[in-house]
């Protein structure tokens, strides 16, 4: 159980929630957030790490169906129960990185920036979003990143050069990702992906995020979320 | 002093408590939570002779507390289990049963044979998958398919027989008695509701199968009566589930008559529950002063 | 433009909403609410031939997102039911449905019959409920008792007859066809299913019948997928109902085939259901384009 | 939908729920409160107004169960719905009127003695509380009647001179109703008892809260909750 420090909407049906205590997690994982301490809904929804602080943890998420609605009227104040860190997270990556998001995949590449930029392996962070209505947080974005490029209601992909990085981590609309992993193998980078899943259990037990792989099933809330983008779509 | 220890075709249970098939995996990943041996025992993902990579399309879909499942036995296969996760099973030292799908009689008989040299405690029969397209389900349906398959099985295997029962019978009593007659050891009931959600936007099934099985305590009302109605009609011990968030539940189906109870999909819920489950029924005991639960089962 | 017309056996239905039987008394205390001639129709509380005071004991439990009643068939009786109350249900100009319930094949032939210089819209026969010790229920297990008792009725009643099937049935889909053979004009289904519930703290059933039925969302996913194969398997209407909460459900169960829906435990969550139900239908069919409820029925 | 303005733990489980507005009822109807704005649970829980004030109405209730429970659960500033009055509430009485509480009986009672006390058909109103732990808003029940009498842990009936009244009023466990109303019944005083029942829609339509009467079955929520004693109990 954690005490809600935040839960503001940024634009409409976007919310920020901030969580206080102190969480643990890199970037590209994801927590279970049970939105009631009712039992309904029953099951956790997954949301990925969008910031963690020394003494918080934040989620940026989108209100979609029931469960993302009833979390939006949790107030200040109010406790709330969430469980993780689980999943894979993005991979260790070296030189220039571009970080592609679509929608709400934004969510993870903030943590993933701010952890990338100082790491010494690492030359360039780009980070590249696709709004389709409005922006959110562009000063934010800004400061975790060398250099930031947005769109709003268009296609990012078609701002990306993926020939001038080294690897490239994306999270979105599966369109938007298995086009990166196309243009990736063509130029020989090396593309993840963080994907969707509808889940149960979250840690490996149920079988329901199963995705087919070029190396068979695999589980999205265990073996990913994260997946090199050729292994997962037909490129 | 207050004792929870259950025997159920002659095998010792530590306690009533066991996770059900298909929602725990092979207990590795909840042994990550909580020490999952505090369990009475583990019934493992459903297993078939042959590995199966389980149904395409969408498996899960949320209801008013329950959830529509469409996995489809993803399973690893009979030899894979054996050699990769039996042994690992083994650490929790708790009971270890083995739920064996199929979709032929021979596919069972060959799957159920297999583990004749194989230490493990109990094979769990399920004839009552509603997810795979061929056999399973459809030897639950009717009592003379069931009592059938139930026969064979028994014949071969060298391992006590519980078999799990469908609530898509057309009289889940008349299946139960008929595996009772073929020699079942004891039975688990129940296995998922057929079920079904549409996608109004995209006007199309949820499921690529249309059809898929209804867990949670949405059923708990209908599993609870179906586990009550079962156990006035036969002598062999009653495993029961269906829709256990809590140990008042879980009471409420030994009231009923269970010996042991199984939990599924709170396990998602709570992946806690199994702890806390045992822990609550050991409570009720002490306020109550009930030295064994054979003390209250079977009351109602 | 947007037409919610909806023919069911030669009758028409204003809108495809229809209030279920005994959820809605006669309509007069949601009128107080809302005006129920809004509804495509009303059905009846379960009527038999005389007056019936229902079951003692405790006749209601709540269940996760469900609820589970043991009312029993109180009601006024027939007689009554015409002298005082069907008047009242003529203000509300939309079809009178009377839902009719019975013990034996005679009790039901003389309630029925008693309506055939009644002014009503239709029969809707009840061989599903489970909270009355004989009959009724009984009546709806298997095809043989209810394609004999629908023949019978259907001979001697002047209205279009629909019958209420229970998914307590063996096979649904064989009583459904069975009624349709024996001349059945339309089909409503699901009626509660037979479910319990236990008091553990006095160590005794919740209700005295101990079995009841569950109703509400909790059963929704079921009795979907029952609509749905009763839908393909039949060439009469069906008014699907169970659990529906929502315009969204309600358009579920049309993609699914019902010609109507009926609407139950939903009225005590929200007495002002009905009318929110019928907006948001049409507000879907603008939204969507749809002209007829036509475009979309049995889509699934 | 009404807003919280309190939502107050008394003493242990003993709530007082304060919710803004302008409501109507008489003395012993009932509200039906959707304890939480999910769906979850299902049904609106029963609960008899305890006071009427120009711009609120309030509530006194038990954490009993799981609906309740949750109700607690709500702030300040919550919103919450509620629909009501219903039930037939106490009827019109004269001259010497005794109110008899046990347990949460005590809800109805105090805006049916506001009620009464101003009324110039009726000469005395005494309030006869029996709680089980803890006496709760000891002075505010002392303001509103002629005198108040209460004990705690004992059987509060063993207190009320009958015959001493022309009506009696009373609301609590079937035991203490019913010993009042045998008593009244010897005395030739008439004992009214407020009953409870389970409930699903409140208004008289799904007869769940059939109660059997004299006068063959009545509805609690439509026809009580208020009835003669001895038309409901064998006396
Ligand atoms: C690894 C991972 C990380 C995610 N990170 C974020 C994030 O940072 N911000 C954000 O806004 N959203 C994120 N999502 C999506 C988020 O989980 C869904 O939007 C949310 O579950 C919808 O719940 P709901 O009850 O509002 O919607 P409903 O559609 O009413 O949900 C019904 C059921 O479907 C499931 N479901 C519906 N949509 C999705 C979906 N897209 N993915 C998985 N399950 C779904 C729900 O969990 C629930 O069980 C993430 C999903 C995954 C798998
Ligand atoms: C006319 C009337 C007036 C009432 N006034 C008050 C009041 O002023 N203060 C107060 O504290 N309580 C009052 N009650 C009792 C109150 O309704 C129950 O305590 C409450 O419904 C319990 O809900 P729960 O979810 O916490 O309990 P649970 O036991 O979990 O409830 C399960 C179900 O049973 C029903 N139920 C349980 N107990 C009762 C009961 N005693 N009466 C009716 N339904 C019940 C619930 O409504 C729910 O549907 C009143 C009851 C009635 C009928
Ligand atoms: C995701 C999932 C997978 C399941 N897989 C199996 C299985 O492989 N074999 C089996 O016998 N039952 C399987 N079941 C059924 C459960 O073991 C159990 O019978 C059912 O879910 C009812 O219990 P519950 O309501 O506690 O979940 C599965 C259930 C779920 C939810
Ligand atoms: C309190 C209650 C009383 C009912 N009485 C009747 C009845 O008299 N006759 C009947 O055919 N069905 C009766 N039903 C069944 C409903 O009409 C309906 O079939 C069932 O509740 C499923 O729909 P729902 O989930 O929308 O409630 C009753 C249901 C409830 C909850
Ligand atoms: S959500 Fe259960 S295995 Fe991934
Ligand atoms: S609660 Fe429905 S009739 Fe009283």
């Amino acid at each position: 159980m954690g005490m809600i420090l935040k839960n503001e909407e940024l634009i409409k049906d976007i919310f920020m929630l901030e969580i206080e205590g102190k969480y643990e997690g890199k970037a590209g994982q994801f927590y279970m957030i049970k939105v009631d301490n009712t039992p309904y809904p029953l099951l956790s929804r997954p949301v990925s790490i969008f910031e963690i602080t020394s003494n918080s943890i934040k989620f940026l998420y989108k209100v979609v169906g029931e469960g993302t609605k009833i979390l939006s009227e949790k107030k200040k104040g109010d406790s709330i129960s969430i469980r993780g860190p689980y999943g894979n997270g993005f991979p260790p990556v070296k030189g220039k990185v571009a970080l592609v998001g679509g929608g709400m995949g934004a969510a993870p590449l903030y943590e993933t920036a701010k952890q990338l930029m100082p790491d010494p392996e690492v030359n360039v962070v780009d980070l590249y979003l696709g709004f389709s209505h409005e922006i959110i947080l562009e000063d934010s974005w800004r400061k975790v990143c060398s250099s930031f490029f947005y769109d709003i209601g268009g296609i990012i992909t078609d701002y990306v050069d993926v020939s001038k990085y080294d690897v490239i981590l994306s999270c979105g609309p599966d369109i938007m990702m298995k086009k990166l992993s196309e243009l990736g193998k063509k130029a020989g980078v090396p593309v993840y992906v963080s994907i969707e899943s509808h889940m149960a259990c979250g840690i490996g037990a149920c079988l329901a995020c199963s995705c087919q792989t070029k190396y068979g099933n695999k589980k999205v809330c265990k073996d990913g979320p994260v997946f090199l983008g050729e292994d997962i779509y037909d490129v | 002093m207050y004792d929870m220890k259950v025997q159920f075709a002659n095998i010792e249970f530590k306690n009533p408590v066991v996770a059900a098939s298909g929602t725990f995996g092979f207990g590795e990943e909840y042994h990550e939570i909580y020490d999952v041996g505090v369990l009475g025992g583990i019934s493992s993902k459903g297993l078939t002779l042959s590995k199966k990579a389980g149904n395409t399309g969408l498996r899960l879909w949320e209801t008013p507390m329950g959830i529509i499942n469409s996995i489809g036995l993803e399973n690893p296969g009979v030899e894979n289990f054996i050699s990769n996760e039996l042994p690992k099973m083994k650490r929790y030292r708790n009971r270890i049963i083995v739920n064996i799908g199929g979709s032929s009689e021979e596919e069972y008989i060959s799957a159920v044979e297999r583990f004749n040299d194989v230490d493990i405690d109990m094979i769990e029969l399920n004839i009552s998958c509603p997810n795979v397209k061929e056999g399973c389900m459809a030897f639950g349906i009717h009592e003379d398919s069931a009592g059938r398959l139930v026969k064979k099985v028994k014949q071969i295997t060298k391992h006590p027989l519980i078999v799990k029962l469908s609530p898509n019978a057309e009289n889940i009593v008349k299946v139960a008695c008929a595996c009772e007659d073929a020699g079942a050891d004891g039975l688990s009931l129940i296995n998922t509701i057929k079920a079904m959600a549409i996608d109004i936007n995209n006007r199309k099934p949820v499921f690529e199968n249309i059809y898929a099985g209804l867990s949670g305590p949405a059923i708990k009302p209908i599993a609870l009566r179906m586990v009550h109605e079962v156990c006035k009609s036969v002598k062999i011990p009653v495993m029961g589930m269906g829709g256990i968030m809590n140990w008042q539940d879980a009471i409420e189906f030994i009231m009923a008559g269970a010996h042991l109870i199984q939990i599924g999909t709170v396990n998602f819920v709570n992946p806690e529950a199994g702890k806390e489950i045992i822990s609550g029924i050991e409570a009720f005991m002490k306020t109550e002063g009930i030295k064994s639960l054979d003390e209250i089962r079977g009351i109602i």
